[in-house]
């Protein structure tokens, strides 16, 4: 077997919340060892920090101890105190996060905003556009709207070219963040269709899912949060 | 027996070429500099001369300093020797360095200008002072002295070829008329003096050695020769002089010069030489006086 | 006794980098005074090529100080800084007067928050962009117009006013024009002193867009610094806190929006939203 | 020659200067004194912008100039180009200063008290037509006090120096023979503050006036007091070969320092003087000199503003030459503003031509 | 001292001179005048003398401007004498000079004395009577002392 995507060693965090003197504990001594291609489900009751786990795997968030070993194309490199223009360079290659909330901006059409990341990959801007079309095409995002722009759009659609954008271009490790969530049932089977293929590419991804049934023939571990616990892995 | 009134000897009302040495010596000094510069503006302490500022104190004051007795003086004004403050200082000069007075060009060792640079090609032997009101190119775009001298220190012209951008967006030509900003020797921009745009080419690379000198701001500055100037152009917007190619002059004839345009009463206009010297010589040939006209550095309105 | 401690800022300086990151400013050491101010203390900043750095901090913080200084409008007391341009490797606050100004004309752009400070008001905006063409060397009247018009068509100018002067232009075309004249020698940094202060907030936002555009077109690298958080949150990659001439906070634009660590950042994203 | 007598152009110099001087009348050296006794407070004026201490001279000037200002300031600067420079007097110093004049507006009364001297500041200003009728207006004599007035005056500065009421700025002794000398070297901008003073000493007494009335009207940030104005005379000490320095005599000057009420922790002072007695020149002066620092970019209160724009000879002269011919210039711009027209018509006529037909 | 001592009544003699009414310093050096034996004019001309001032805000020394003054300088047998007076008097710059060489020279030494003494007291008499005038416009304030 290959060398794991992603290595995290006894990760732990907490917030310091200064003006109240406080400190917040997250998550501490978590562990786990990601391949290409595998699937991990986060688990735990609401409110465990299954996100705070997704968003200190990202670097939203600064872990308070432990390691995020990323295999990069440069060699291993340890996410949780890499330089932050190391994890911005990642990010826009090799690290996506996908959650339910579009990030609009005004003037910028549908289209450009999926077709983006692969412009900024090099794609030729015609080339570019197709796949974009392809993708909106796929999560049933209608014509008509692809040269809108989607700052006015419905929460749902906003949502589809959100994850549109998110997945157009196969990268190593995906975080998902509930993406599926308020999402309907042809852009759902979409998505599901979508994350199958970049499984298959060896996309590793890491996931919270409320509906754990929509993709349970993706699972390869699962990742169970508890409350002020270390946290376990179940293959 | 002594008196004291024969003690006292006669006050002397004041100094050869009228300047004290020590004004004429910062002066050659001033002028080496700027010799050595070209196109730099060398600030002097001007002097008070008999005559208001503006009205050629600066040009008076660097031809006091290198006349001499053996000296020929031209002057002009607006080409004309004859014009009332050409005269004026012409007859001033002479007074107090025993000069000879000419108004051909040829024969002069020194012309003094005001806003001409004389048709015939002048000689190695020969200097041209221009008359400067305003000495800095810089001024319409800057007015603190200060701030100017640190644009020219770091060759700094944008500002002035904007001026020129303008002009072509407004108006699709370039409107500067005279005083056109010139790079003297690829380095500093000198403002030529108001000279028209028909007497910068004769600057350029010129065997004379042209001095400019501004005594009311107190600058001078120099042009010497077989030295480049290069009037500001674009390089896809040629450099335009006036044009007065086809003018004929009424009273010579001559035909490809710089004219003086004369309204008339029947509300047209003829058109006269504008440097009197030369138009002179020329009616004086045609009546058959034996006169010796230089070579010109316009031929047929072209220059050669 | 505090419960817990403010963490001292640690710099990513020292942490080893992949070798695709590049920085194209380092300055380092950086402190200065005004009088008895000190308007900067020992302020380190890199940028890298691409990003957009935001610095963020109330008046007086030292931004604007900073700022002027990467201009190289004005030098510290102490410091060192460099940029990764072809012949300029050498410490530039050491370079004499004219070295520094053609630097500058030459690879650095700014747009300030002020108009007047940026352009000539009553030239005509292309004019406006000519000037730094004309800085450059461009001699060719033709190419100034073209080479104008396509820097103004980039910042989403209307090109059919670009004669008109900035005088007649409304706060958001002025901004463009000053966004045009910065970008049209392609600058290896292009700086932003709050580019959209003072602005109406949709027209605020329209200005924004366009920079992102720029950025995402050109990969053009950008300081952009501003007290609002909302701009700095719309167009950063990475993010410096400042306060009192020093830096208190450095990270991905994300983290100090969601998990701030210092107290002074804390309060001033907490205050905020 | 002959086309150049012809033209008439030295003819006409000649005649209109006979026809101004025709109007003057004989000049002798009675109209000289009458004027410079009848009018000591213009033949001041003239000497100061002058910057030459010269009585009869200036009283000359402005009799042969027939009283235009600038042309009696004028004649007697290039008078003044003509004479050779024998020595460099002893700086003046306040202390040592014969003062006839001497009052201070800051404080009710000063060390050394308030001496109003000669002046008409608090005369009704009555003209007095029946002189024109025949009347005299004969002088009524001074009433002298018994005990004459000390010859020296206290500085007000210095107390107030030593009062830690005003900056006591260490002073850089300076060989008289290298202080800065605007008539031998160019004024450059920033200006020291030598260069500064001696050209607000020569300055216009009605340009100083007008920007120093702007400043004190609010257009500047200082309002000023008269913190201490003097009118003097001074002497003029010289070496002797042998090295004694002594007086060649007197000469009349003025002094005034200005003080801003603005000053948070002490006063600032502004200072002006210049020779001869002219009250309202030194406060404009001193005026501008106090509010220079604080003055913004570009307004007329900066230095490189007012010092380049109150030169009289400068100004006047500048001013007078634009009646001098211009048609080179003239014949330039025509030509432009013709080709220019044509070009426009031109393209009207074409954008007409390319128009669609209805 | 003693040299201070002379200077003090050289310069008392060259203000004196100086600042007296011309025609009397003119006429009593015409009666010195043959006394003198040969006299040979160094200078005898006028000129400027540029008038520096100490400002009193930052003790910047300046010029206030030129004065025009007259000036004499003389040579007989064995001594030197130098006059200068504020004007283009140049005859009273001249008697001032050969006054000046003949006091040197230790010629009509009392003479001298007498007629420097003489015009002195004149001189400070007329400043006492400008002085005098001059307290008259004093303004009286009634402040406590």
């Amino acid at each position: 077997m290959s060398d794991p995507v992603l290595e995290v060693e006894n990760l732990a965090k907490h917030f310091d919340i200064h003006h109240l003197q406080q400190r917040v504990f997250a998550f501490s001594g978590v562990g786990f060892r990601l391949f290409p291609g595998q699937f991990l489900l986060l688990r735990g009751s609401n409110g465990v920090g299954k996100s705070t786990l997704l968003r200190t795997l990202y670097r939203s968030y600064v872990p308070k101890g432990g390691h995020i070993w990323f295999d990069a194309a440069e060699g291993r490199i340890d996410l949780a105190t890499a330089a932050d223009v190391d994890v911005a360079a990642l990010r826009r290659r090799d690290i996506g996060f996908v959650t339910q909330f579009l990030i609009a901006r005004p003037r910028v059409a549908a289209e450009e905003l999926v077709a983006e990341p692969l412009r900024l990959a090099g794609w030729p801007k015609a080339q570019a556009l197709d796949e974009a079309h392809r993708w909106l095409d796929e999560f049933g995002v209608k014509r008509e709207l692809w040269r809108a722009y989607p700052t006015t759009f419905s929460g749902g659609e906003q949502q589809k070219i959100n994850l549109a954008r998110a997945l157009v271009l196969p990268q190593r490790l995906l975080l998902l963040d509930e993406p599926t969530a308020s999402l309907d049932a042809g852009a759902r089977r979409a998505l599901i269709r979508r994350l199958g293929a970049l499984k298959l590419q060896g996309v590793a991804m890491i996931g919270v899912f409320h509906h754990k049934e929509d993709i349970a023939e993706l699972i390869d571990m699962e990742l169970t949060l508890t409350v002020k616990e270390m946290a376990d892995v179940a293959e | 027996m002594k008196k004291l009134s024969q003690l006292t000897l006669p006050s002397q009302l004041m100094s050869y070429g009228f300047l004290d040495p020590s004004a004429k010596r910062e002066l050659r000094r001033k002028l080496l500099k700027a010799i050595a510069i070209p196109g730099c503006q060398i600030p002097y302490a001007s002097r008070e001369v008999p005559m208001a500022r503006g009205w050629g104190t600066g040009g008076l004051q660097v031809t006091l300093t290198l006349l001499n007795s053996s000296s020929v003086v031209k002057v002009i004004d607006q080409g004309a020797d004859d014009g009332v403050n050409a005269a004026s200082i012409r007859r001033f000069l002479a007074k107090v360095s025993g000069a000879r007075e000419t108004t051909d060009t040829c024969k002069a060792t020194i012309i003094q200008s005001r806003h001409r640079v004389p048709e015939e090609i002048m000689r190695e032997d020969q200097i041209l002072v221009l008359q400067v009101p305003e000495p800095e190119p810089l001024r319409p775009v800057e007015h603190h002295i200060s701030a100017a001298r640190q644009m020219h220190a770091d060759a700094n012209y944008a500002r002035l070829w904007l001026i020129l951008y303008e002009q072509m967006v407004r108006t699709g030509r370039i409107m500067q008329a005279t005083e056109y900003p010139s790079l003297v020797n690829g380095r500093y921009v000198m403002s030529p003096s108001p000279i028209p745009r028909w007497d910068v080419p004769k600057l350029h690379m010129a065997r004379h050695l042209t001095l400019l000198s501004a005594g009311r701001e107190k600058r001078l500055y120099a042009v010497p020769p077989f030295t480049r100037v290069e009037p500001l152009a674009f390089s896809d917007v040629p450099y335009r002089v006036e044009d007065h190619a086809h003018l004929t002059c009424s009273r010579s004839g001559l035909k490809g010069f710089f004219m003086n345009e004369i309204p008339k009463d029947d509300g047209g206009s003829h058109f006269e030489l504008s440097d009197s010297g030369f138009c002179e010589k020329t009616l004086r040939r045609a009546a058959g006086e034996d006169v010796s006209i230089g070579a010109t550095w316009y031929r047929n309105g072209v220059m050669s | 006794m505090s419960l817990i401690e403010a963490p001292s800022f640690k710099r990513d300086l020292d942490a080893p980098k992949l070798n695709r990151t590049q920085p194209i400013l380092t300055m380092h050491g950086i402190s200065h005074r005004f009088g008895d101010v000190r308007a900067l203390q020992d302020v380190d900043v890199t940028v890298y090529a691409g990003e957009v750095l935001g610095i963020v901090g109330e008046s007086g913080s030292g931004k604007s100080t900073l700022l002027r200084m990467m201009n190289l409008e004005e030098k510290p007391d102490q410091g060192d800084y460099r940029l990764a341009i072809p012949g300029a490797t050498a410490n530039l606050f050491a370079l004499d007067r004219f070295a520094r100004r053609m630097l500058r004309a030459r690879h650095i752009g700014i747009v300030y928050q002020n108009p007047h400070l940026g352009l000539l008001m009553r030239n005509s905006s292309s004019g406006n962009v000519a000037e730094r063409l004309l800085i450059s060397g461009e001699r060719r009247f033709s190419a100034l117009r073209s080479r104008g018009r396509q820097a103004l068509d980039a910042s989403e100018f209307p090109t059919e006013r670009m004669d008109a002067p900035p005088i007649e232009l409304s706060g958001g075309m002025q901004q463009r024009v000053q966004l045009a004249k910065a970008i049209a020698l392609e600058p290896a940094l292009l700086l932003l002193d709050e580019p959209t202060t003072g602005l109406d907030v949709s027209v605020q936002a329209l200005v924004l867009d366009t920079l992102k555009r720029l950025q995402r077109e050109r990969a053009i690298t950008m300081v952009l610094v501003s007290h609002d958080l909302g701009v700095i949150r719309t167009m950063a990659d990475r993010v410096m806190v400042m306060r009192k001439g020093r830096v208190v906070e450095e990270g991905l634009a994300d983290q100090i929006f969601q998990d701030p660590q210092h107290p002074y950042t804390q309060s001033l994203v907490h205050a905020k939203l | 020659m002959s086309y150049v007598a012809a033209r008439g152009g030295e003819q006409a110099i000649e005649q209109s200067e006979r026809l101004y001087r025709e109007r003057l009348g004989t000049i002798d050296a009675t109209r000289v004194d009458a004027i410079a006794r009848s009018l000591p407070w213009l033949v001041d004026r003239i000497m100061g912008e002058a910057s030459l201490y010269a009585p009869r001279l200036a009283a000359l000037a402005l009799a042969q100039s027939g009283g235009d200002l600038y042309e009696a300031v004028l004649l007697l600067r290039a008078w003044r180009t003509t004479q050779p420079r024998l020595a460099v007097a002893e700086p003046l110093r306040q202390d040592k200063l014969f003062t006839h004049r001497r009052i201070s507006a800051a404080f009710k009364d000063i060390p050394g008290g308030q001496i109003l001297g000669p002046t008409l500041d608090y005369s009704h200003r009555i003209l007095r037509t029946d002189i024109l009728d025949g009347a005299g207006l004969e002088p009524e004599p001074v009433e002298m006090s018994p005990e004459p007035a000390p010859p020296h005056q206290p500085s007000l500065a210095s107390w107030q120096k030593a009062q830690g009421l005003v900056v006591d700025f260490e002073r850089q002794d300076v060989p008289k023979q290298d202080i800065p000398d605007l008539t031998r070297e160019p004024l450059l901008f920033p200006a020291g503050r030598a260069h500064r003073l001696q050209s607000l000493a020569r300055a216009d007494t009605g340009g100083l006036m007008a920007l120093g009335y702007a400043v004190m009207r609010g257009y500047g940030p200082s309002h000023p007091t008269v913190n201490e104005l003097r009118l003097v005379e001074a002497d003029v000490e010289i070496s002797h070969p042998r090295g004694t320095v002594f007086s060649a005599g007197r000469v009349r000057v003025s002094q005034a320092e200005v003080a801003s009420k603005a000053g948070a922790e002490t006063i600032d002072l502004g200072f002006c003087a210049t020779l001869g007695w002219n009250e309202v020149k030194i406060i404009a002066g001193g005026t501008l000199d106090l509010n220079e620092p604080h003055a913004t970019k570009g307004s007329p209160f900066e230095e490189e503003f007012f010092l380049s724009h109150t030169e009289p000879v400068e100004g006047a002269g500048f001013c007078q030459h634009f009646k001098l011919p211009h048609y080179v210039t003239f014949q330039s711009t025509l030509d432009a503003m013709r080709d220019a027209r044509r070009k426009q018509a031109e393209m009207a006529s074409q954008a007409a031509a390319e128009e669609p037909a209805e | 001292m003693t040299i201070d001592c002379e200077q003090t009544e050289h310069r008392r003699l060259l203000e004196t001179l100086a600042c007296s009414e011309a025609g009397r310093v003119k006429g009593f050096a015409e009666k010195l005048l043959p006394e003198l034996g040969a006299v040979e004019v160094l200078k005898s001309r006028s000129g400027l003398v540029m008038l520096p001032m100490r400002d009193t805000v930052r003790g910047t020394d300046f010029h206030l401007g030129e004065v025009l003054v007259a000036e004499a300088h003389v040579k007989l047998a064995d001594a030197e004498g130098y006059g200068m007076v504020v004007g283009r008097d140049l005859e009273h710059a001249m008697a001032m000079a050969l006054i000046d060489a003949a006091a040197f020279a230790g010629l009509a030494r009392e003479r001298i004395g007498a007629f420097v003494e003489a015009e002195a007291t004149i001189i400070a008499e007329t400043d006492r009577q400008t002085l005098r005038a001059i307290e008259a416009t004093r303004v009286e304030m009634e402040t406590v002392g």
